[in-house]
């Protein structure tokens, strides 16, 4: 795990997580601080699975 | 005991279930009337508990005594299948070999998968305001995860979803539902009881005190047991074949 | 007398009414088109509904379906490769008249709710269907043909 | 007017079921089960159950269709085997 490849990791991470919070806001309809931090954490879920699921493909 | 006798055993039985099943069809409240006296109370008793979605406060709250026997069912169905889909022994497990799927939509795959999986957190984390709820969220998000199947091959799967954990899973999300029904007991009332916490302000993420833990616990235990599901259904279809010498 | 409700009516009947009559009958190749095509037309009366209903909270139902819809259809494309691969689906045609009407009902339902959340709430939703419904009859006409096995 | 579109989903699930019965072939049942659920969705949603239907759309639109295909594949693929054999 490289420098470098763990800086790309951490910014396809960001990307996703990014992507996802925004869909996730756009979802929910009231916005308080509960929903931002459960949204929060389900868009790094989200973006893990993204980011696992490009590299088992790529990776075949 | 001839056959025929038989027969009128059965009819006059039927007969007799029949005129019940009319008689209490008929004092039943008119279609899309106003009288509903079971619903008039569950909605009270889901707006007392600060419950948004009275279909979540009954199935986690008023009868959570029933969707634990909901989920334990769908836990015993998922176990039935993982036992009769087992490879036997004449049996040999074959490589999935890397199939070579169309580049549009093996993209799709890969962009619908996380956005289907945060829907599926989304609708069980939202369980008790809008419809929705554990048991709807968790299939959203367990097929998401088989898009990754559909989108490439059985191997790109098999390397982002390791069985074992998600049996781990299933049976950790069941024994969670049961560890918080025996906190209503530990709290003092009665088992899966909804006293335990503060119902929150109405039409929040924290409102309908144990129903959002209940319907987390829900979630996670229909998304394991799905995967698990299709894990085995999926073993058979695709890897397991027959020793072909005889 | 509500529009909305109207226009949802309509859309299922005639929709869900013709996508039903190319399931039931007719070759395979046809009947896997309509299934894909029943789905592209179910969302937007669902969204039609809950507008006519007045209840946001039902455009969940028409968000699970506009992804869920086009996997299924995916599902049929991928087991269903062999036998469609001697005579391969051509519908583009129906498949983009009908993602039209559903991009129709997406917008009016977008200048109903005016400029909000909810309004990109409903633009994500038809996004997804359409690419979706794109995507699953690019699927059904040959997206699996390099997969034997399945 | 909202009985109209009650009657309308209430006829399309009648007619969707009555096909699902009357087809043979288990890959084309798979295909009209698939638009059947799809259409119970619809009827429950008109009967202002939105969470029933979410659970039918939830599980109908790509879990049943799976479950069911994967099963036709292995059945399918074992009687060629066999008919290989012999």
């Amino acid at each position: 795990m490289t420098p470098r490849t763990a800086l790309l990791a951490a910014a396809e991470l960001l990307g996703w997580w990014v992507a996802l919070a925004l869909l996730w806001l756009v979802l929910i309809s009231t916005v308080d601080p509960l929903e931002l931090a459960v949204g929060a954490g389900s868009a790094l879920v989200g973006a893990l699975a993204a980011r696992a699921a490009r590299r088992a493909v790529t990776g075949s | 005991m001839t056959r025929r006798t038989r027969l009128w055993v059965l009819l006059t039985g039927g007969a007799g279930l029949a005129a019940l099943l009319v008689a209490a069809c008929l004092r039943l409240p008119h279609f899309g009337g106003d009288r509903h006296p079971y619903g008039d109370r569950a909605v009270h008793a889901s707006l007392t508990r600060h419950t948004a979605n009275t279909v979540s406060s009954v199935n986690f709250d008023q009868r959570a005594f029933d969707t634990l026997g909901e989920m334990t069912i769908l836990f015993a169905a998922v176990l039935g299948c993982v036992v009769l889909l087992r490879q036997t022994r004449d049996e040999r497990r074959a490589r999935p070999e890397p199939a070579e799927v169309a580049r549009p939509v093996r993209r799709y795959a890969l962009l619908v998968l996380p956005v289907a999986l945060l829907s599926g957190l989304y609708i069980v984390a939202h369980g008790q305001l809008s419809p929705g709820g554990g048991f709807q969220g968790g299939v959203v998000a367990a097929t998401a995860l088989h898009l990754l199947y559909l989108g490439a091959d059985y191997a790109a799967l098999e390397r982002v979803r390791p069985v074992g954990m998600y049996e781990v899973g299933d049976a950790l999300a069941s024994s969670a539902y049961v560890v918080t029904g025996i906190a209503g007991l530990i709290g003092g009332t009665a088992f899966l009881a909804n006293t335990l916490l503060p119902y929150g302000t109405f039409n929040t993420l924290s409102s309908g005190g144990t129903v959002p833990l209940l319907n987390a616990a829900i979630g996670m235990e229909v998304a394991c047991a799905v995967v698990v599901l299709l894990a085995r259904f999926l073993d058979q279809a695709v890897e397991i074949e027959e020793e072909s010498g005889r | 007398m509500n529009g909305w409700l109207l226009a949802a009516t309509v859309g299922l009947a005639g929709g869900l009414g013709a996508a039903l009559w190319g399931v039931a009958t007719g070759p395979l190749r046809r009947r896997v088109v309509a299934q894909n095509l029943s789905t592209a037309l179910a969302c937007p009366s669902l969204l039609l509904l809950s507008q006519a209903y007045n209840r946001p909270s039902y455009v969940d139902l028409g968000l699970v379906l506009a992804l869920l819809g086009p996997v299924g259809t995916l599902v049929f494309a991928r087991l269903l490769a062999d036998e469609l691969a001697e005579d391969p689906p051509r519908a583009w045609g129906l498949t983009w008249t009908v993602a039209g009407l559903g991009a129709a009902a997406v917008t009016a339902l977008c200048v109903a709710t005016g400029p909000s959340r909810a309004m990109v709430k409903l633009l994500v939703i038809g996004a997804l269907l359409i690419s979706g419904n794109a995507i699953a009859s690019r699927a059904l006409s040959g997206g699996f043909r390099g997969v034997r096995g399945g | 007017m909202a009985d109209a579109v009650i009657v309308v989903a209430l006829l399309l699930v009648a007619a969707s079921a009555t096909v699902a019965v009357a087809t043979r072939d288990p890959m084309r049942q798979a295909l009209v089960l698939s638009v059947l659920g799809v259409v119970l969705a619809v009827l429950f949603t008109v009967l202002q159950a939105p969470d029933v239907g979410l659970s039918q759309l939830a599980v109908c639109s790509a879990l049943t269709p799976l479950l069911l295909m994967l099963a036709v594949r292995k059945v399918r693929r074992r009687g060629r085997e066999r008919e290989g054999e012999r």
